[in-house]
């Protein structure tokens, strides 16, 4: 068996954003950028673009607050954890139900999406692997 | 991470011809919205989106889209869809979208 | 006098990468993503690239601890402020003083530039005006 | 995010003609080092960079062609810049690196 170099070991990537529209398509960027650092196809490298674009969706859709949303990239050889997480009242965290679009999206692209809340954090964890990775 | 949006009404067809240009977020889709309001107030017809230039398209997008089916369809009319980049049409078959509007490669 | 609807109030945008040289490119691109929303010209938004790029590569010359850059991008409708901080050794903090050039970019780039030293923390404070702004 | 680097020996000119595609900063820089290095000591003759393609450089990759410069000049070779980008060309310019390489416009 041969050992192999990891390159990424929990590197960990954050970008915060306030919570404005015009703020995703920065992070859409960054988010492409990370992901084919990583490795990831130009198809992957699009999936996750659009699922964290989209988690950022949900909570500008719901959120009343303002606070920022934050971003977290973990890094590994052959996958990329990612956290979206924002502070959300109760009232907002209600009508955050309703959106099922986004969310549908992004369970769609994403190979294991989970959803928290935690004492008026709200966060959003996905999981996207890197499918074509050698044996 | 800007839209434009080119309207123009086909006489010979009798269609709405709607080319966005840029990325149908978040952000743009309010404007987008409004000026698809606009033009279905102005005239209902079909209409056509031509996304040779479309770039992205997002849930709120979507949304927008579905949203003037709706009121399109009370009138018997319908919203076709051309052009569209493999990214986008992506977006349509997962969301299974791709049935409620008529798609043309 | 009118008064002028503020569009941008000190808003914060923050990114965070590991100490490798590969992320760099990372942070130019979503300086440049950021910069280009606060509505700079292109050839202001090349500076702003090229200035927070040098300082990360300054930090990422002389330094031997194992901490993330953070980067934070304070936004204001007529300029930018930009902080780079690292956590740096006394040691790392000496070999930096050699790096002239990167330095020297960053002077020739942006209106102001500011070197801080506090307590184990290096900060770099950087502000770049929008010059064509309507008086 | 990467560099390619083309590297040929001009018979005719006697000079070597690099040709580095894409962007030239800390991550890219030892490897562009280390071929300069090679062809130098392969065969001292004067240098060609051609910047066509070269999207970006930084004050690492700067100090790479300053130091491969060094060693030319031990021999009174010399290296040329042409073809580079205004957003490259700012940066000779800036750092006065544009009196002291060859740079034809
Ligand atoms: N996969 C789907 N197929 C058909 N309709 C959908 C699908 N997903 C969401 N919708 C509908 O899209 C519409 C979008 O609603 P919304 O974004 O709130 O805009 P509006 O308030 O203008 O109707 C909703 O009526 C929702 O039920
Ligand atoms: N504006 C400048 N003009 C001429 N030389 C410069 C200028 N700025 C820096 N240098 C020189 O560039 C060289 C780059 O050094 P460095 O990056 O440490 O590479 P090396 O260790 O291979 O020489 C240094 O010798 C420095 O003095």
């Amino acid at each position: 068996m041969s050992e192999k170099l990891k390159i990424y070991d929990n590197d960990n990537i954050k970008i915060s954003i306030p919570n404005k529209p015009e703020f995703v398509g920065v992070v859409r960027l960054t988010t492409s950028a990370i992901s084919n650092r990583l490795g990831f196809n130009i198809e992957e490298i699009d999936d996750i673009k659009v699922a964290v674009a989209e988690a950022c969706t949900i909570i500008l859709e719901s959120q009343l607050t303002n606070t920022n949303i934050d971003i977290e990239y973990i890094l590994n050889d052959n996958e990329m954890t990612i956290f979206v997480r924002s502070e959300i009242s109760e009232q907002d965290n209600e009508q955050l139900a309703e959106k099922g679009l986004g969310l549908f999206i992004i369970k769609s692209l994403m190979n294991e999406v989970e959803m928290k809340d935690d004492s008026g954090i709200k966060e959003l964890k996905m999981i996207k692997r890197i499918e074509d990775v050698a044996q | 991470m800007a839209l434009e949006v080119i309207k123009n009404f086909n006489d010979e067809n009798q269609c709405w011809i709607i080319k966005p240009t840029g990325e149908l977020d978040i952000y743009t889709s309010p404007n987008f919205k409004e000026i698809l309001n606009e033009i279905i107030e102005e005239k209902r017809a079909d209409i056509t989106i031509d996304g040779e230039k479309l770039e992205y398209i997002d849930s709120t997008g979507l949304g927008v889209l579905i949203s003037a089916l709706k009121k399109l369809k009370e009138n018997e009319h319908n919203i076709k869809i051309i052009n569209i980049k493999a990214n986008i049409k992506k977006l349509f078959n997962i969301t299974g979208l791709n049935k409620v509007f008529i798609i043309k490669e």
